[in-house]
């Protein structure tokens, strides 16, 4: 089809010929793309670096074989420049693809080193015979779902009369019934459910309740981990029923404060907090200065 | 040649056509259709040409008959001892015979109480019995531990049912999860605390792809 | 009248009652049966009886078709307009399934590995799982390379579906054959899963593989 049009002439470059200044001209189904959202939608589309390479080949509009990958590597390595510059996370395959490009890119311009490594041009040529090859695999199965497909374009007898010489067993059982049979198998087995034993915490309620029934035996300050419950009392042994118990009286005695029940006294920042029930008549805010620690 | 006969040839191909189309809806069908729902589709014609494919049909090993439901094609009725000879309802394995095999074919030599241990439920009696009836497993070896147990393997016919060449062919458990049939990220239940009734974890997750 | 001629004639008759039993065998069954089978049915014949019944329904609107799987009667191909049901059509396959069926078609068997190598790109739970429960592909024999890695393999089924006869008769399979294409050797290291057919493929690392 292509045989009368002109080529483009960056097309004609035989593939490691001499570099075209083309860093800039990036297919225009992908430099159009801005907005990091349209380029998102354009990545989107695509099965892999691969997948993208190939139909970036096809922008250039020669048979495969005769593609330039140095071409396809400038553009395969602007596209990752522009999805960089609108800070788009690229999967890591698109990122690797990127650094073998600018490697074989590096092979291609520069002399071949001596050495054992396959030159820049075996490169190249493997490259074009992936694509070539993922190509062909496409157009393969556009042609094998645009046969007559049973069930779809033809059809089997609508109601077949229960005979089936070919079946071995009366029991119908696929093998992808048993693998599956079996996966299920074991991924209740070995995955099941990853289970955290329930937490006991002490709730806001709790303690409320329980300072409000302890302030009565309370006369005097006393501080606010003596009301912990027992067992938990010094609060250290810093487990998370400890600390919530503290948490919760400390929660607990503010509400009470706001309720005018309790006053509060700290001497400095995380000195001893103390607690005694409110006393009618009394300053609230001017509590006992003199108390001991 | 006059246009009547070029208009006549075309005719008698579209008239074809249909005849063609009829014969399909019919063979396609998994109802009797009956004569008004294949009008719609051929055209009123549809009655005569009925009459034509059952004429048609009458002497072959398939005929098509008119029953109270409609139109369909039936093999012969007097061919029917003939093919009710191998005729067997095929019927689905249960779940638990199929999960059983699964055990027996990747475990083997298993015994009975492994099987148990790995499904976690007790294996009903007739569940070995059906799967060894049917030639898929047999009785292996007893192995040499407190009370011998008796062990299950699969059998040959195992293997052609399922047309493995060897068991070696079965996918491993890796080749499952990579193919998708074995997904074990593990369920991850809520932290819950005992102070709150709603966050007590239920099992509800755990065998998250049952039927 | 000669007795030659009663014998011909009683000959003829049983041979019509073969080929009446054959139709039916074929019309009664909804799976494609194979040539040993029926040739069990009905006797060494069958081959040229299958012809005979082959060339009476190739101009109907029900044909007797060969795929690999066997023969079997299905609607004609040209019908399909007439006959398409939208609901089959609808469902439709992620390209990652369309491209791997295919890739599967042509090179098999196959590694998972060599699958990834030639898409450039890890393959997704729910691609192999979904074309093994459209019973299109199965698990081949262990390639005998280090690691055994499984290989995959398609159908029967998967001919009937395509109405294939055989895997030489895929679209275009000598054509790419010749030119060096079915070659499913990885090619560039670092990219897709390269030679390493025991990993687990992650999930998400793929970018941009089906959903």
């Amino acid at each position: 089809m292509s045989g009368e049009t002109p080529v483009p002439a960056a097309g004609a470059l035989p593939p490691g010929g001499t570099p075209t200044p083309t860093p800039t001209t990036a297919p225009t189904s992908i430099s159009t793309a801005t907005p990091s959202d349209q380029l998102l939608l354009v990545l989107d589309g695509f099965e892999g670096p691969l997948d993208m390479l190939l139909a970036l080949g096809r922008e250039q509009k020669v048979d495969l074989t005769r593609i330039s990958i140095l071409q396809l590597a400038d553009q395969y390595l602007s596209f990752v420049a522009e999805a960089r510059k609108v800070r788009l996370e690229l999967a890591a395959d698109y990122l690797v693809m990127a650094a073998w490009l600018a490697y074989l890119k590096s092979r291609l311009l520069l002399p071949e080193p001596e050495g054992e490594e396959p030159s820049g041009e075996d490169m190249a040529a493997a490259l074009a015979f992936q694509l070539q090859r993922l190509e062909a695999m496409k157009e393969a199965a556009a042609k094998l779902f645009a046969r007559p497909r049973l069930g779809v374009d033809v059809h089997p007898r609508g109601a077949p009369e229960d005979l089936d010489l070919r079946r071995k067993s009366v029991y119908e059982v696929t093998l992808f019934d048993l693998l599956r049979a079996y996966g299920r198998q074991r991924a209740r087995k070995e995955g099941g459910v990853l289970r955290i034993a329930p937490v006991r915490l002490y709730s806001l309620e709790e303690a409320v309740q329980r300072l409000s029934a302890l302030l009565g035996h309370m006369p005097d300050w006393a501080t606010l981990s003596s009301f912990l419950p027992s067992g938990q009392g010094g609060g250290q042994g810093g487990g998370l029923l400890t600390r919530s118990a503290l948490a919760a009286h400390f929660a607990a005695t503010l509400e009470l404060a706001k309720a005018g029940r309790v006053e509060l006294r700290q001497e400095a920042a995380f000195s001893p907090l103390y607690v005694r029930s409110r006393r009618d008549g009394e300053d609230a805010t001017g509590g006992p200065s003199e108390d001991p620690s | 040649m006059s246009i009547k006969e070029v208009t006549d040839s075309a005719e008698a191909e579209a008239r074809i056509g249909r005849l063609r189309l009829l014969e399909a809806l019919l063979f396609a069908s998994a109802e009797p259709l009956d004569e008004e729902t294949l009008a719609g589709r051929i055209g009123p014609e549809a009655g005569s040409m009925l009459e034509e494919l059952r004429a048609h049909y009458a002497p072959r090993g398939v005929n098509l008959v008119r029953t109270g439901a409609g139109w369909s094609f039936r093999t012969a009725v007097d061919l029917a001892p003939e093919l009710r000879r191998e005729e067997e309802v095929s019927r689905k394995l249960s779940r638990a015979a199929i999960e059983t095999l699964a055990i027996i074919a990747y475990h083997q030599p298993v015994t009975r109480a492994e099987i148990e241990s790995i499904r976690g439920v007790a294996t009903s009696k007739g569940t070995l019995d059906l799967l060894m009836e049917h030639g898929w497993v047999r009785p292996g070896r007893r192995r040499e531990t407190p009370g011998r147990p008796l062990t299950w393997i699969t059998t040959d016919h195992f293997l052609d049912h399922f047309a493995l060449e060897s068991l070696r062919d079965l996918p491993s458990v890796d080749d499952l999860r990579a193919a998708g049939l074995l997904d074990s990220r593990p369920v991850l239940l809520g932290l819950g605390a005992v102070g709150d009734d709603s966050a007590v974890p239920g099992d509800g997750g755990a065998g998250g792809d049952d039927e």
